[in-house]
């Protein structure tokens, strides 16, 4: 299976995710760089973490215009599955694969640090591999992770189980004590109608080995191997 | 020669323009015999940014000729952009420190966030890859407004320039003293990993190869910053507010991948970036290394606003450029690399065979000098040294008559009141606002002792850390500059890694002051000491001078930032306990050593006596242990003794995982004429604090080094409590309070009610 | 074609949590200014482009904030009058 | 005394680098908007606050401009007519 991994200018993710491909999974990756209009023959594309154009003016709102979005876009329509973490998620909102937008973190202070989620729906691509109410330790690092809709489209997404992750506390229950940003619903990650694109403030690509902390991350990755290989 | 005259509308040169360009009439005779008639004012400023303390170093380079540079391991020595040591398996790693105090103390988000993008640049100019960056900050006390606004902005300035470029930050220091009230010092330190054969100085050679500027436009910004390093912070700073700078962290990770590219490309000669004084530094400083002449044409300069005059173009300090040289013919390669991440370049000059450094305006001749002159003329001084007479009776001080304070009858009221004082308290609230796992190789972040970084690819792993005690070398320059790099050593042996190699920032007031001449001379001589002791030498460093306010010179702040290798995985060690029943071994000796300590200047506010004496074969005995037994892994965590002292580094080994309190159980015994008081809160030097399953073990490895250890108690459920019984006094206190009060103490500081208004910008002129 | 200059107020849609607004409001309070009842923090952009005249200045900016300046999920804009520079 | 609403543009002062005004401006030719010739990106700030008329209205505003929203260092600021809610 191969992997194509999105470079915008300010990218600084697309690194780690190819070595979480190439590396903890053995599969195939390659870089796509921002200006080409072509996937490579990309099974899945992930929209990796960063600063894409500085983030200036709003997180991911100059990236989505990248040429290589016509392609990613069209990908997803087809229903190939896009992994969007962190500025990939941001970009994601921007570019309409995803509803909702990110806005700067409540505290308005950039946030790092490991911090617990609990999968919402283990039934996607993406989560196969996890247990419903699983609780997992991700790392976030980021300055606008706050998830913003209105409220009739966080009723509509929570009604459809596209909720994927919920920043939880150390109960495991999703309250303003564990939720890192002040994002609506305490969401974390959501996922598209079509279960194809998924969007994600924790960065699963650093969460593969012991070593580094926690390797909650591997299931993700594992999901999606196993059900766009079948 | 070619004929230089002045500049339609240059000012005239007169003795005033010549003082405010900080030159002295001494220095002014120089350049005038050095040229052989009067400067223009285009040669004025770029002889004033050149002869700048910042860029020649004038009053510290005789003494850093002193410092130890060479070891089999050390590629590249001070003198380069960044130094490099070897890491075996073909690997290299590249390292400097860099200040940033006046910048950050005019405008602490920019300052501070410039500084990151000028290090970084140090770095990948020598073609690393950056993968780490460190710090160390000194502010006065968080009760003031401005205190708050200096260090929340610094933070943040640190943590958006380094998360945006996806460099991970891992560790530092931060030191909250009044000392730094009026003038906060900022040092960002960056490490970099290379193939070896990557490895590139800033070095012009090859007649006739082009000279190119890259990336941002040069603009009317930070015109003098060299200068403005150079003197001291009053009011006349106010007025020179036009000279900070705005980074851009977005530009620099597209400089950052481009200039990596282009080392990899073979395409070009040499890079250097554009720091300090600018396009004249880095084109000088690039000649003068390859023995070559150079021309460069400002009229070529890509620049941001119109009307730019030669002095302006050359002594701004617009950030994120670079000064590339290439191999003739190869330009369009060049552009087409730099093209391919969306960056300007311009071909702005040449090398040439006649060894002159000469400015042109189109066809005009603006400024000239001959040769290398321009740099190598630079003056020299050794000034008068003299100890503050002051100071050595404070020293002289006889601290352990103090009485303690009713409190104290409690020492753990003691110890709360030390783990929730800023110095010592949690970071948290700085570091987790710094993205320190991008790029996946943080095997340990800040919090722990030092930062531990996997090398891919190897079983190896590198440790770094930033050490200094600014209160130390006051009242003894000489001991205070040994503990800087021992303490710095011992953070990264603690990790299991062995002390490779230094960079230093030197943080001092006027050097024109004998006392602080003294100071410097003395620390530097310490330091020096101790790098050949522990086999670490000097690869790079910077020296940040005139760190005065109305209030006086800053405490002389070596500060230290040190690189270690872990040779296995396996062997990295983390510094909290982790399982109950573990032995708690203290290696090293107890002295009655309370001078300079945490514990007066918090709870006495006595600044005293002498700091704790450092016996450099005793550090290197110990940490030579260390490491023998973390590598016969018998070692579950190991923590140095610093701050605070015993009772204190006891603590933070049980409540520095949040995630995994413990409690203990200690009983240090006959403390023979030790106080209690001496046994808890001094700073003893060359101690750790060890947890083992297999106690006898380590006790056998340090007997081999002749170093002192025993069994002090054991680590307990946290449930179970924090008891320490010395001598005649017990300190009882349940594990949550200490985390409460070593967690709490900074957030609630910087709560939101707390915040600072523009009142906080201006720096406090006390005196005046 | 004349430049001119177009200022855009693009401000956050009423009724989503402004945390930026809301800390500026409390530091004013402490600050000593107790009668300030409400704030708002958005973003003021400044764009000078070349038209045939002001009309065609503004229109053109509107595309901008419908394309790139706003983000229609969260935020409302507004631009002010097209001033030739 | 009456609620005004007072609106604040607080601008990165002409001169220094305006990186977020620069990538924006580059995304707008790329866009298809090749007239822009100059973007600046700053805040806009809308306070309402108590006063007795619009005068006292805007130097009030004016106050907190100098104490708190605006960096004196790297930043402009100018005060739109105070208008009454
Ligand atoms: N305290 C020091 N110890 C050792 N070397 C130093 C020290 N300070 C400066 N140097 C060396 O002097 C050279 C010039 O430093 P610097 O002017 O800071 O370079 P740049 O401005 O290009 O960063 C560098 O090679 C640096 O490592
Ligand atoms: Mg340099």
């Amino acid at each position: 299976m191969k992997f194509g991994i999105v470079t915008f200018p300010g990218s600084n993710c697309d690194y780690d995710a190819y070595r979480a491909v190439v590396d903890s999974l053995g599969e195939a990756a390659v870089y796509l760089w921002h200006k080409n209009h072509d996937l490579q023959g990309s099974d899945v594309v992930i929209l990796p973490g960063g600063f894409s154009y500085g983030d200036y003016l709003r997180a991911g709102a100059i990236a989505r215009f990248s040429p290589v979005m016509h392609e990613v876009a069209e990908h997803a329509r087809r229903g190939g599955p896009v992994l969007g973490i962190c500025n990939g998620f941001q970009i994601a909102c921007e570019a309409g694969l995803l509803p909702g937008a990110l806005l700067r973190n409540e505290s308005l202070r950039f946030v790092s640090a490991p911090i617990a989620v609990r999968v919402e729906n283990a039934n996607t691509l993406f989560t196969s591999g996890y247990a419903d109410g699983q609780r997992i330790v991700l790392p976030i690092a980021h300055g606008d992770g706050r998830f913003t809709a209105d409220d009739a489209t966080l009723d509509e997404i929570e009604g459809s189980g596209r909720i994927v992750f919920r920043y939880v506390d150390d109960a495991g229950e999703a309250t303003a004590a564990g939720n890192p940003n002040g994002s609506s619903r305490n969401i974390a990650g959501i996922i598209n109608d079509g279960g194809n694109v998924i969007g994600m403030m924790p960065h699963p690509e650093r969460a593969l080995d012991r070593l580094l902390g926690s390797d909650d991350g591997l299931a993700l990755f594992e999901s999606m191997l196993a059900r766009v290989a079948a | 020669m070619a004929n230089v005259n002045p500049r339609p509308g240059d000012p005239a040169i007169t003795p005033v323009l010549v003082a405010e360009h900080g030159l002295t009439p001494g220095e002014y005779e120089k350049l005038v015999a050095m040229l052989g008639r009067m400067p223009t004012f285009t040669e004025l400023g770029i002889v004033s940014a050149l002869w700048s303390e910042h860029c020649s170093y004038k009053h510290s380079r005789n003494l850093l000729k002193t410092l130890p540079t060479t070891a089999p391991w050390v590629l590249q020595g001070p003198g380069e952009n960044a130094g490099v040591i070897s890491i075996g398996d073909g690997l290299a790693v590249a390292f400097k420190i860099e200040s940033h105090n006046h910048p950050s103390a005019v405008d602490p988000y920019q300052g501070a966030a410039t500084g990151v993008g000028g290090i970084l640049r140090d770095v990948f100019t020598m073609g690393a890859r950056p993968v780490a960056m460190l710090n160390s900050l000194r502010f006065g006390s968080l009760e003031s407004a401005r205190g708050r606004y200096l260090f929340g902005g610094v933070v943040k300035g640190i943590g958006d320039y380094g998360n945006c470029v996806g460099i991970p930050t891992v560790g530092g220091e931060i030191v909250f003293d009044d000392a730094y009230e009026g003038n906060p010092l900022v040092n960002a330190m960056c490490v970099g990993l290379m193939h070896k054969e990557d490895l590139i100085r800033a070095k012009a050679e090859g007649v006739g190869n082009p000279i190119i500027a890259v990336g941002a436009r040069t603009g009317r910004d930070g015109i003098h910053g060299a200068s403005f390093a150079s003197e001291d912070l009053s009011e006349a700073s106010d007025a020179k507010r036009p000279r900070v700078q705005v980074g851009d962290p977005f530009t620099e990770k597209l400089l950052l991948e481009a200039s990596l590219e282009l080392i990899r490309s073979g395409h070009i000669v040499a890079i250097q970036d554009m720091g300090a004084a600018g396009l004249t530094s880095s084109s000088a400083e690039m000649a003068e290394r390859g023995d070559v002449g150079v021309t460069i044409d400002v009229a070529c300069v890509p620049v941001r606003e119109k009307g730019m005059t030669p002095y302006e173009i050359l002594l701004s300090e617009s950030q994120e450029r670079m000064l590339v040289v290439a191999h003739r013919g190869r330009e369009s390669e060049v552009r087409a690399i730099l093209a391919k991440w969306d960056l300007a370049a311009a071909v702005i000059g040449e090398v040439i065979a006649e060894p002159v450094y000469r400015v042109t305006e189109g066809a005009t001749v603006v400024a000239e000098f001959p040769g290398s002159r321009l740099v190598t003329d630079c003056p020299r001084y050794s000034p008068e040294s003299r100890e503050d007479p002051e100071v050595a009776a404070l020293r002289a001080a006889d601290v352990s008559g103090i009485a303690p304070l009713p409190d104290e009858i409690d020492p753990a009221w003691t110890l709360l009141t030390l783990l929730s004082s800023p110095t010592i308290a949690s970071k948290a609230w700085a570091y987790r606002q710094y993205d320190s796992t991008v790029r996946t190789n943080t095997v340990v972040g800040p919090g722990g002792d030092a930062a531990v970084l996997r090398i891919r690819g190897t079983n190896k792993a590198i440790a770094l850390k930033t050490d200094c005690n600014g209160r130390y070398t006051y009242l003894d320059p000489r001991v205070g500059g040994r503990i800087a790099v021992a303490e710095a050593a011992r953070n990264v042996a603690c990790t299991g890694a062995r002390p490779l190699a230094i960079t230093n920032c030197l943080n001092f007031g006027n050097p024109r002051r004998p006392e602080v001449f003294h100071q410097l001379k003395e620390a530097i001589a310490g330091i020096g000491e101790a790098c050949i002791a522990l086999s670490t030498p000097v690869t790079g460093g910077n020296v940040s001078l005139y760190n005065e306010s109305p209030r006086g010179a800053v405490y002389p702040t070596p500060v230290i930032g040190m690189v270690g290798l872990i040779d296995s995985l396996e062997h990295i060690t983390r510094s909290t306990f982790g399982t109950a029943g573990d032995s708690i071994v203290l290696i090293g000796d107890t002295g009655d050593e309370l001078g300079g300590s945490e514990y007066l200047a918090l709870v006495h506010g006595v600044v005293a006596g002498a700091p704790p004496a450092c016996d450099l074969k005793r550090e290197r005995a110990a940490i030579d242990a260390l490491l023998d037994a973390i590598a016969s892994g018998h070692v579950a965590s190991a923590h140095d003794c610093s701050d605070g002292g015993l009772a204190v580094a006891l603590a933070e080994c049980c409540i520095g995982d949040q995630s995994n309190p413990t409690g203990l159980d200690v009983h240090l015994g006959d403390l023979g004429d030790v106080s209690p008081r001496g046994a808890l809160f001094g700073e003893s030097q060359g101690r750790f604090v060890v947890s083992s399953p297999a106690p006898a073990s380590v006790m056998r490895v340090a007997e081999r080094y002749g170093v002192p250890a025993r069994v002090i108690g054991s680590v307990r459920p946290a449930e179970d409590g924090f008891h320490i019984k010395a001598g005649e006094s017990e300190l009882d206190s349940d594990v949550a309070s200490l985390a409460a009060a070593y967690h709490a103490a900074i957030p609630a500081l910087m709560s939101s009610e707390r915040l600072w208004s523009n009142a906080a910008r201006q720096p406090a002129l006390v005196n005046a | 074609m004349t430049v001119f200059r177009v200022g855009v107020h693009i401000t956050p849609r009423r009724g989503l949590l402004d945390p930026q607004g809301k800390a500026v409001e409390g530091a004013l309070h402490s600050l000593g200014f107790p009668g300030v009842s409400d704030v708002h923090v958005g973003r003021y952009v400044v764009i000078e482009t070349r038209a045939a005249d002001a009309g065609a200045a503004a229109d053109s900016v509107r595309g901008m904030c419908e394309r790139l300046l706003a983000n229609p999920v969260t935020e409302d804009f507004e631009i002010e009058t097209a001033a030739p520079t």
